[in-house]
């Protein structure tokens, strides 16, 4: 697979969060501060902005310059966050090819990017709560013959599924955890973008 | 803009352009590096002093650019409303105000804020090698604490925090001594606060939530967001005791203590409401035994324009008041200079 | 209470209670006479000084009586939500704060406080013998001036005027000189103030006036009374133009004038949005070729809980520029000190 | 005509403007500060105090005192004015019989005052417009042979015909002034308080 895929995964993000970031927003507005989609759309359109400049000759690379730029434009939690994910992800896929194995085994990388950082576990109504059920379906579906496209279609459902299922949680992590109680029935934004991420990886990875 | 009535231009540029106001205002105080959002004091660095730096999302001004001059702050790093600043922020003010003697980083306690000062202070020792030690703030007792949790939140006890760390830095004390002392400071401190209003994040274009016009927030942050419990409209007298008991129960401050007593205004409630406040949180620490050394009123950690206010008591001995009074000449708090 | 959300007890005492707040933070600058709300300056009457007095309604805070203390004012008056004070209370404060020297009644141009001054001053003359003078204030372009009409309001240049003042009567000048200097500050200096909001007198319940989400007051002044013009609401920059145009065309101000700029925050609005505002005045004044000596931003002459912002010019001289930067050491403002 | 019934006045007066001061300071909202109300109920509740802790061997004393009730409670614009106004009526009935020319004289001696203070003229859309008809209906009625009451009720009814006839008008004095030509269309809170004194003189003496 070529660098010009994932380039392409990186562009069709933007956009779709572009498109979603009053609705992040607005579940940010509900147990946060209002800014994750502002925070994420800021962040993907400094990375297509050095997607324009930039030719990269590998995919780590192009993947560590996307992590290299969320974290200098982002801020907040979501830029540490998704910064070190693709950071991970890219330098994990150094050197090696890219199928359906080390593409899963990099995503498990970059997640245990996220976990280093934000110290989450599962339930605490973060975006671990999508990233978690969305790695082990990813294993299940490759265990099980799926290819690379395979996978990440299975990845995104249970994504969808985890996000979901952050409703009811009380958040023990980030900001939500400050509302205590109130934080129930309300949807993690953060669970939300990762599910979009993984969606737009299966729209044009594999 | 529907909905939204600021004094602003595009809500991408409040943040820079505000930064560039507050340096055509203070030309005397401070110099901004706008490239980076950093507001430097004018004379950083200051050879042998300790570089104090903090930062955080913009909204809650005076702090923390107001906060940069003699006596204070030696920069502060702006983020976007309410967004921590970015790692490489934080790492361009520490190489710019480390002069020798190391820096700390004084950090509100929110997931966001501690990620980013944390990577800045990894990345700074690798490249330039320069010592940073981190003070976390985390005095909202509105949240409960805990292990498991993300903690509490950083809050009032900043704005004393820096002043009185601030004193600390200009007098020579060592890198160790001052971040000592900052978490002393913290440890001593304890705020609550609540809204009347929620405020506007430029960028959502509407309210973070919505109050009844018969309803407060008790228990809100400084980001806007939703606080602990939602309340029918009280008398100032029972809002001041809504905020003051739980801080007093906290510590436990006990009969006799002496404290800082700071009444802060979140951005959208004058002076006159702010003094009327601290009258009835006056006649409940007198209750309480409590003795007031030093006070503080008026709006300095704020939410945009969010209507209400926060509570914080710093129990204090006779060295944090010595640093409280000590000289300050910066755009948002001076005296002795 | 329906449709007012204020940190208040019972409408009635929100003057007193504010006013308790305020001796209880400000020890050390001043003191209040409860019965007469009277704010004095803890050391007053200094001998051989001329005594400063002004007042007016409450709801301006921090005017008056936050500009009490060395540098400023000797004493405030002040009265109920947007009334002004009445004689009594101008005639308590003339007899405690004169010391020889005379004193010098700072009024801003309003029937009410022009006519309850001038029978304080006729009074205090009669029973003590006190020499008293006037200025009254009236730089608001908003209004147009004329001998038939109660002429201009006195609004933003009230608050330079009592620093500059205070420190020419520091330094010792007689009561003519001091008053000759009051007048031509006044002369030097024009303001023009807009909303984004109504405020609500507490007594009143409800805002003084109604504005739709996209709408703002233009031309308004400092008691929440409407504007001359209501506008849609406009980005900053286009609002800078509209405040300070008429400005600059009507004292007129010329290429090379030298001023001191001051963006006032009318309550309800927070720093970052006055910031915001000072760099786009700025861009106009240099674009008009006029350089700026000093500035002043933050809320200093209020309505409550407004929210919007007024500008102020005032031409000044070197003179002016001395006594500007002298020291001042009051709850609202403090340098120098 | 006894203090009694000066006194009787007086109440009656607090008691309306007590009723009305929703209705006075609705007024001042539109065109002036939202206070006329306040200060009128606060000034006249303080007179009320007085007349309770006090007992008044003359009018003329009563109403000065009055007057410099008002004009230590009040502020504003309203207290000197109707403070001045009060104190001058007072000292005109100084030893004098009451009879409806005394108090016609004295009428004439209270709103000089509050010309002296204000300076205002007919037209300028404040309480002027509603005490100069009166006074011009008061010497009418009593030329044409009115008893004090009557004399009143004439006064009061001119009182409210010039009250009416500030809606138009272009205010020249006080806050109303600042507002230009917006103040057209809107009555003038003093005028409306001299029709209600007027109104309640009519109705308690004579
Ligand atoms: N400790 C954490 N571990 C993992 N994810 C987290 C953590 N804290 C917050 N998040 C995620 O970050 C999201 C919020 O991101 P954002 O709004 O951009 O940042 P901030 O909270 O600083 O305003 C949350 O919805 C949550 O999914
Ligand atoms: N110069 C004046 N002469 C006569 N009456 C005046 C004058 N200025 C104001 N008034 C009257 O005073 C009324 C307002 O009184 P009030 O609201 O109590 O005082 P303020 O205007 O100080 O708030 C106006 O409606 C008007 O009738
Ligand atoms: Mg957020
Ligand atoms: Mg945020
Ligand atoms: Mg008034
Ligand atoms: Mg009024």
């Amino acid at each position: 697979m070529a660098v010009e895929n994932f380039a392409n995964w990186l562009r069709d993000l933007a956009n779709t969060l572009h498109d979603n970031a009053a609705y992040l927003t607005e579940l940010d507005s509900a147990i946060g501060d209002a800014d994750h989609g502002s925070n994420m759309d800021r962040g993907f359109q400094a990375v297509v902005a050095v997607l324009d400049e930039t030719s990269f000759d590998s995919v780590d690379e192009l993947l560590k310059k996307a992590g290299m730029t969320l974290v200098s434009k982002v801020g907040g939690a979501s830029g540490p966050l998704y910064g070190t994910f693709f950071l991970r992800f890219g330098t994990a896929l150094a050197g090696a090819e890219v199928t359906a194995e080390t593409v899963g085994e990099a995503l498990k990388a970059g997640v245990g990017g996220i976990l280093a950082r934000g110290k989450a576990e599962l339930g605490d109504k973060t975006m671990y709560d999508a990233w978690a059920p969305a790695l082990t379906a990813y294993d299940e579906a490759v265990a099980g013959g799926s290819d690379l496209r395979g996978a990440l279609v299975a990845a995104a459902e249970a994504a969808a599924k985890g996000r979901d299922e952050t409703v009811p949680l009380v958040a023990r992590k980030g900001r939500a955890s400050y509302l205590g109680e109130r934080s129930a029935g309300h949807q993690d934004p953060g669970a939300t973008s990762t599910t979009l991420l993984l969606e737009s990886a299966a729209r044009t990875l594999g | 803009m529907g909905g939204m009535k600021k004094l602003i231009n595009d809500p991408a540029d409040v943040v820079s352009e505000a930064l560039r106001g507050l340096a055509l205002a203070h030309p005397d105080h401070v110099r901004v590096d706008h490239e980076n959002r950093i507001v430097y004091r004018k004379d950083a660095p200051r050879s042998g002093k300790v570089g104090l730096i903090s930062g955080g999302g913009s909204g809650h001004e005076p702090m923390h650019g107001g906060f940069v001059g003699p006596g204070m702050l030696d920069a502060a790093c702006a983020g976007e409303v309410f967004t921590s600043p970015v790692p490489d922020q934080m790492m361009a003010a520490t190489k710019e105000v480390d002069a020798g003697a190391g820096v700390l980083h004084i950090v509100k306690n929110y997931t966001g804020d501690v990620m980013n000062f944390e990577m800045a202070a990894e990345l700074a020792a690798a490249e330039a090698g320069t010592e940073v030690l981190s003070v976390v703030t985390d005095d909202d007792v509105a949240v409960q604490d805990s292990l498991y949790t993300a903690g509490r939140r950083g809050v009032g006890v900043t704005v004393l925090l820096e002043k009185i760390v601030g004193a600390a830095a200009e007098q020579g004390r060592s890198l160790q001594e001052v971040a000592d002392l900052a978490k002393k400071v913290n440890g001593n401190g304890r705020s609550m606060g609540m809204a009347l209003t929620s405020c506007t994040v430029p960028a959502a274009g509407k309210p973070t939530f919505e109050l009844a016009e018969n309803e407060m927030e008790v228990g809100i942050g400084i980001h806007g967001e939703p606080g602990r419990q939602r309340l029918p409209l009280a008398p100032a007298k029972d809002v001041a005791a809504l905020l003051v008991d739980p801080v007093l129960q906290d510590l436990p401050y006990s009969q006799g203590d002496s404290v800082i007593a700071f009444v802060n205004g979140m951005g959208g409630t004058p002076l006159i409401e702010l003094y009327l406040m601290y009258n009835e949180v006056r006649q409940l620490l007198d209750a309480a035994g409590i003795t007031v050394a030093r006070s503080l009123v008026g709006n300095y950690i704020t939410s945009l324009e969010m209507a209400g206010c926060s509570v914080t008591l710093l129990k204090v001995d006779d060295d944090l008041v010595r640093l409280w009074d000590a000289p300050v000449n910066t755009p948002g708090l001076r005296w002795g200079a």
